[in-house]
């Protein structure tokens, strides 16, 4: 088969499965069988990935596929289709890979479910995937952008998946909105783009650039308007505060949607329209200064969190902040090396902790602890993750981080540069603080154990968990060693830049420093946690509150958009209201009026058709 | 003032007289006769205008067929109700004046036309090149015509037949 | 038999198929009087199926008896659209309870095939007489099948309107042609064409009688008063065919007397006839606000669609013309979807009243869901079919400048939203009387099915849509 | 007589059809209307026909007088119909549909 059919049907067979979920309500009641349909389909799609990623990986040219969708006058004004390079081949891998596996992993995760849940929960992930691959296979940005909109809602059903349950239902709407205030930006973004260029084939935009006939007046505008888009997808300073949130949906969701992929869209997108974004320099450097910034200050707040789960999340922002200083410092390449590496153990670390809180049914680390004797195989493959996040060679995520560590200096972004680096130190601190805790140190006491419970489940599995979730474990374990050790040892790809040589020992020093703190201070006790929160205590109140940057999106809320809606409310009932009930009263007695000439006497019939006839000669008398 | 404008008058006077008679008459029944006579009238414009073969059509299908299935009917609803039809009209002035109104625009249009050609001889049979073409360029029609009279005979007969 | 004889009368292939089919059902209906199967609606199904099948392998291209029969474009791709909605009728007559439909459903399938066959010959008439002769063809067999149901208490009065105002405008339709005929001395459509370029005040006048009698086909404002009352009455798998084919069959007279025959003269005809598709379009939403029964909204609804219709003409443009033709398959799965979904409550709840319609989405989840598909495309929501095929009409008549028109259509889109969202607020929002499932016969589930995949595909891929009924508009500028 | 006056004469004819199918109240009246404007009708294509020195007109007016034939039989019928099941040929009696 060639690529383009690969990839088409490694698209549609998640969309047949949802539909067949969707639509057939006793299989999707029936729970299990639905789950096993949505798995074959995304199993087959990865194989399919692969395929076509081999295929391609031998292609010179990107292989581009469309059919007209919109007609137009001249030519079509939209179409649909696939456009597979190395880029999206990639990218369809590392988004097929992670879904087969968590959607594995959830048949025993979510094991306690009614089946009617588990049905609809395999329904949205299927349409996930499939909305997830069209963006990331489109090869126009109109179809990314209904693809992208499809992701949030998707995003939006999953965090909601226990509706029930207040926080969920909040935070899924807190993402929704967050995003969607992105994504209004990327929408005026592309129909700007499309009067700009008149076309929204990325291919086509590429070639205009590099034969110079695109105009470059207003592509600042365009630009940054699709940044908006990528801000609020991948949890960009200030647009972030979605994905802490989301958490609230079950751990597989989060491993699969608000770690390895669908937050990685933003990051996508850019690199996707690197192109425009060189016309740009101004908007780059914005893109750069707010990664940095996004690092620093995730990585600060994950080191105050005492959730689990809050803690990757932070830990996730930090590391988009990561790849959008390197797509800022002009290097996209590294900043998307570092989005699949990343990929694979953030996966990890969330499925890894998924399997701890499946065991102690908490999220709070306090109620966790000394877990490595009971559970040795989930901490191995924790502590795989730690060090690949953490950048220590051999493992997956030392090179990415390289590569982003000299992309920024290579760009010149010396400011964020230092932010990453301090970032670099907190990452391995406070990934190693949670595999201390949690792992090492001594069991909390007794009276801490019933923090809030949040997830599901009735029993608890006290030792390793079974092969379901341990098998997509320790595939992603192996993938992030294999990576790690291939890229570290045997691969050395020549980088678009240089950058200097004290920057390995530099970057692995500060990830050594930071899990050596962590290790005086949460494991030994050497260093006494109190005192260091008393030093930092600044910086740890500000990180506890969050920078109080909700507190600030709270007082927006509550007296400039409340204030507004209420005056928006007051001239709706008022004033449109009432306008708009004279026009129906008006329409709608009018309908009555004419209705009476419907008289049911055949012989009016009749009339009105002589009369109508007569009017039309009567009209047309100055032509007659 | 020939024949043929003789003709003409008399029978134009004789059409408009019946054909008034036929919208205004009170009884259903005279309406009938007087449509049968304007039928007839209309054979003899024909005949006027050497259509003689459409002319006996017209008679024989029209005048002598069309008022004697009328003229059933009439009589067959007369019998059920057991009175007689009687029949009165309303609207008298709106369609008048649209009638009025339609017939001054197209005499209006007639009168500038300007198609006033001359009357061409007759030169080949035309009853026989009627038929000809009947069986050649329209033989389509003519077979749809076929349907046409089977489609319309199946739905008189279902319609009127008392219910089995 | 051997190829040398029948190849003469190869592009009447469908025609003469019909035919036999015709004679089959009519066959069976001789010889087993009176008995109740349903054995010849099925083989009336199988025969237009067979035919829609080769229907879709034909070309254009061939014609008959000196031009006045051609298949081109036009002609077969409206062959298409007459074949199609006629098997969706067909299919979902069988579903029908009544045992009328097996008693007669010989007299009732021929008539029906009868009409067919008028439609069939219309799409490929170039020529007058047989132009008329097959549009009276497809008629009288109409007035039959609205007064099918006989025993029905409105039955008879709704085919009796619809009889007594037709003839009376067929009688003015051929006054109209005999104008026509008058100031050209030709029946034939492509002679008539050279003759009027000299523009006779006969053609004019020809035009517009023969418009007023087409209105009353199409049910345009104000010749449209029998709709709402014939369609009260007949049957609903009837109606829903009669609401769509004869007002294609309309279409496809004016295209070939408008835009073949009367060529340039058609700009005369613009402000007629925006006129009459603004008022169309309003009075047609406006009435149907009213409604208590579903069938008597969706006929002034239909009546509105008319309006939307004739705003493409309005353009005389081949993207207005070949947007008609969309609007016509979009209107064809939409309204016949939404009369078949009508036909499967009404048999259940023996209402067709908004109130029948209370909780439908609890009682029955999949037929709610494609009542409302369709009523979504009627009202020209995004992504289904009836969308594209405004926004088609829109554009063309934007291109021609015509902003006015536009924006009353416009408007009135949002007016008619009110009336399709009062029967959806009934099916989903309100708690139903009775939580039973609405029974549904199989093949009126078919229909209703295909109706909606129409629907739903021709509203997420528009596109070759698009290319065949340019394809099939081009032939005529 | 010139061609306009056969025109002439039609036109008067289908006038006083049109003014009948408006005014009578009797179904059967509006029947006998729509008779008396195909007559007109087919006047106007038969003299047409004459002055053009062609027979279309005139098969046209064959066409035109089967069709009324069936149209007028089928018509009668509903009347009969509608006779049995309201007892009225009244048109303006048979507006039970209505709105």
């Amino acid at each position: 088969m060639n690529p383009v059919t690969l990839a088409i049907l490694a698209l549609l067979l998640p969309a047949g499965a949802f539909l067949l979920i969707g639509v057939l309500a006793p299989l999707r009641r029936s729970g299990r069988p639905a789950a096993f349909l949505s798995i074959a389909a995304v199993a087959t799609s990865l194989a399919a990935a692969i395929r076509t990623w081999q295929l391609a990986s031998g292609s010179v040219e990107p292989i581009r596929a469309a059919w007209n969708w919109l007609p137009g006058a001249n030519g079509p004004l939209a179409t649909v289709g696939v456009l597979i390079d190395p880029q999206s081949s990639l990218m369809l891998i590392l988004v097929t890979l992670v879904a087969t596996l968590v959607q594995i992993y959830s048949l025993e995760y979510l094991h306690d479910e009614p089946p009617a849940a588990f049905g609809r929960y395999y329904a949205y992930h299927s349409l996930f995937v499939f909305s997830m691959m069209g963006v990331v296979l489109s090869p126009n940005l109109l179809q990314l952008f209904v693809c992208w909109e499809l992701v949030g809602v998707c995003s939006y059903l999953l965090i909601g998946f226990w509706y029930r349950k207040p926080e969920a239902a909040r935070a899924a709407l807190k993402a929704f909105w967050t995003t969607k205030a992105g994504d209004v930006g990327l929408l005026i973004g592309i129909v700007l783009l499309y009067r700009l260029a008149g076309t929204w084939d990325i291919l086509e935009l590429e070639h205009m650039v590099k034969g110079g006939t695109l105009a470059t007046a207003g592509l600042g505008v365009i630009t940054f308007c699709l940044y908006l888009g990528a801000m609020g997808k991948s949890a960009q300073f200030p647009l972030h505060v979605w994905l802490p949130d989301a958490m609230e949906g079950p751990t597989p969701v989060s491993a699969l949607i608000h770690a390895a992929t669908m937050v990685t869209a933003g990051v996508y997108l850019l690199v996707r329209t690197e192109f425009l974004f060189h016309q740009t320099p101004q908007v780059l450097l914005l893109v750069g200064w707010i990664g940095g910034i996004t690092a620093l200050l995730a990585a600060i707040m994950a080191c105050v969190q005492t959730d689990i789960k809050k803690v990757l999340a932070y830990s996730t922002v930090s590391q988009l902040g990561y790849m959008m200083t390197a797509v800022g410092a002009g290097f996209a390449g590294a900043g998307f090396l570092h989005l699949l590496t990343h990929g694979v153990f953030k996966a990890l670390l969330f499925l890894g902790a998924g399997a701890v809180i499946h065991a102690v049914h908490s999220n709070e680390m306090h109620d966790m602890g000394g877990l490595f004797k009971r559970m040795p195989q989930v901490a191995t493959v924790f502590i795989i993750g730690t060090l690949s996040l953490a950048g220590v060679p051999a493992f997956a995520g030392f090179i990415s981080k390289e590569e982003v560590l000299g992309a920024t200096l290579a760009g010149g972004l010396t400011g964020p540069f230092v932010m990453l680096l301090t970032g670099a130190f907190l990452t391995a601190f406070y990934m190693s603080k949670v595999v201390f805790l949690v792992f090492f140190a001594a069991p909390a006491a007794p009276g801490h154990a019933h923090g809030h419970t949040h997830d599901d489940g009735h029993h608890g599995h006290h030792g390793d968990p079974p092969f379901l979730m341990a098998g997509p474990l320790w595939i992603l374990a192996i993938a992030a060693i294999v990576i790690g050790v291939y890229s570290t040892f045997f691969h050395h790809a020549e980088p678009e830049f240089a950058s200097p040589g004290w920057l390995t020992p530099v970057a692995v020093a500060m990830g050594l420093a930071g899990i050596v703190g962590a290790y005086l201070t949460y494991q030994t006790r050497t260093i006494s946690a109190d005192t260091l929160a008393s030093v930092f205590a600044p910086i740890r109140v500000a990180a506890v509150n969050k920078f109080w940057l909700d507190d600030l999106y709270l007082f927006i809320y509550r007296h400039i958009l409340l204030a507004f809606a209420r005056l928006i409310g007051w001239t709706d009932r008022y004033i449109v209201d009432g306008v708009l009930n004279v026009i129906s009263a008006w329409t709608l007695d009018g309908g009555d009026a004419l209705r009476r000439i419907q008289t049911g006497r055949v012989g009016d019939y009749i009339f009105a058709v002589a009369a109508g006839l007569l009017v039309l000669m009567l009209w047309m008398r100055g032509t007659l | 003032m020939n024949g043929e404008v003789l003709a003409f008058w008399v029978l134009a006077v004789g059409l408009v007289g019946s054909a008034l008679n036929v919208v205004l008459s009170k009884n259903l029944f005279h309406s009938v006769l007087w449509l049968a006579a304007a039928l007839v009238g209309t054979a003899g414009i024909f005949i006027a205008l050497d259509a003689e073969f459409l002319g006996a059509v017209q008679v024989l299908l029209y005048a002598g067929g069309v008022i004697t299935v009328v003229v059933f009917a009439i009589v067959v609803t007369e019998r059920l109700v057991g009175e007689r039809l009687s029949q009165t009209s309303r609207r008298i002035l709106g369609g008048a004046v649209v009638a009025v109104g339609v017939l001054a625009m197209v005499l209006n249009v007639i009168r500038r036309s300007g198609i006033d050609m001359p009357r061409p001889e007759m030169t080949a049979d035309i009853t026989k090149w009627m038929g000809i073409s009947l069986l050649t360029q329209f033989l389509l029609p003519f077979e749809l015509l076929g349907v046409l009279l089977l489609a319309g005979l199946l739905a008189a007969t279902y319609f009127a037949r008392p219910e089995e | 038999m051997n190829g040398f004889v029948l190849a003469p009368t190869a592009p009447l292939g469908l025609e003469i198929g019909l035919g036999l089919l015709m004679l089959v059902v009519l066959s069976m209906g001789l010889f087993r009087p009176s008995t109740p199967n349903r054995l010849t609606g099925w083989v009336a199904l199988i025969g237009l199926l067979v035919l829609t099948g080769v229907a879709f392998a034909v070309t254009p291209g061939g014609s008959l008896f000196a031009g006045s029969f051609q298949v081109d474009a036009l002609a077969v791709f409206a062959k298409r659209l007459f074949l199609v909605s006629a098997a969706i009728s067909v299919l979902a007559t069988l579903g029908m309870s009544s045992d009328r439909f097996a008693k007669r459903g010989s007299e009732y399938h021929f008539a029906v095939l009868a009409s067919l066959l008028g439609m069939l010959v219309l799409s490929s008439a170039r020529e007058l007489i047989l132009l008329f002769v097959s549009f009276e063809l497809m008629s009288i067999p109409l007035y039959f099948l609205t007064g099918f149901l006989k025993k029905d208490e409105t039955a008879g009065e709704g085919a009796l309107k619809f009889f007594l105002v037709g003839s009376v405008s067929s009688a003015i339709l051929l006054y109209g042609i005999s104008f026509i005929f008058g100031a050209t001395g030709t029946t034939n459509i492509a002679a008539i064409a050279i003759a009027m370029a000299s523009g006779s005040v006969f053609v004019k006048l020809g035009l517009v009688l023969t418009f007023a009698g087409i209105g009353f086909k199409i049910a345009a404002v104000p010749f449209h008063m029998w709709v709402p009352d014939t369609y009260e009455a007949a049957s609903t798998p009837f109606v829903a065919w009669l609401s769509v084919a004869p007002k294609a069959a309309g279409f496809i007279v004016i295209f070939r007397l408008y835009l073949e025959g009367a060529g340039s003269t058609a700009m005369v005809w613009v402000p007629l006839v925006s006129a009459m598709a603004a008022v169309t379009i309003i009075a047609g939403n406006l009435m149907a606000i009213p409604q208590k029964n579903v069938k008597r909204m969706l006929a002034y609804s239909g009546v509105a669609h008319i309006g939307y219709l004739l705003m493409g003409f309005a353009a005389v443009s081949a993207s207005g013309t070949g947007m008609i033709l969309f609007y016509l398959v979009a209107y064809l799965f939409g309204n016949m979807g939404a009369f078949l979904c009508v036909q499967a409550v009404g048999s259940a709840e023996h209402s067709d009243d908004f109130d029948a319609y209370k909780g439908l989405a609890q009682r029955s989840p999949v037929l709610a869901l494609s009542l409302l598909v369709f009523l979504l495309s009627l009202g020209g929501i995004p992504f289904v079919a009836g969308f594209w095929a405004k926004l088609f009409i829109f554009r063309a008549i934007i291109d021609q400048h015509m902003y006015g028109l536009a924006l009353i259509g416009a408007m009135a889109t949002i007016v008619a939203l009110y009336y399709y969202l009062v029967l959806s607020a009934r099916m989903y929002i309100e708690k139903p009387d009775n939580p039973q499932p609405v029974p549904i016969a199989a093949p009126l589930l078919v229909a209703i099915l295909l109706c909606a995949v129409g629907v739903v595909v021709m509203g997420a891929y528009p596109e070759p849509w698009v290319r065949a009924v340019m394809d099939a508009a081009n032939g005529l500028f | 007589m010139p061609l306009s006056a056969y025109l002439s004469l039609a036109a008067v004819l289908f006038s006083i059809g049109l003014f009948g199918v408006i005014t009578r109240r009797n179904t059967v009246g509006i029947l006998l209307g729509v008779e008396l404007m195909l007559n007109a009708v087919n006047i106007n294509f038969v003299a047409f026909s004459r002055f053009h020195g062609t027979a279309l007109g005139m098969i046209f007016t064959l066409f035109a007088i089967c069709i009324t034939v069936a149209e007028i039989a089928l018509g009668l019928a509903l009347v009969i119909l509608l006779f049995r099941m309201r007892r009225t040929s009244t048109a303006d009696h048979i507006d039970w549909l209505k709105g």
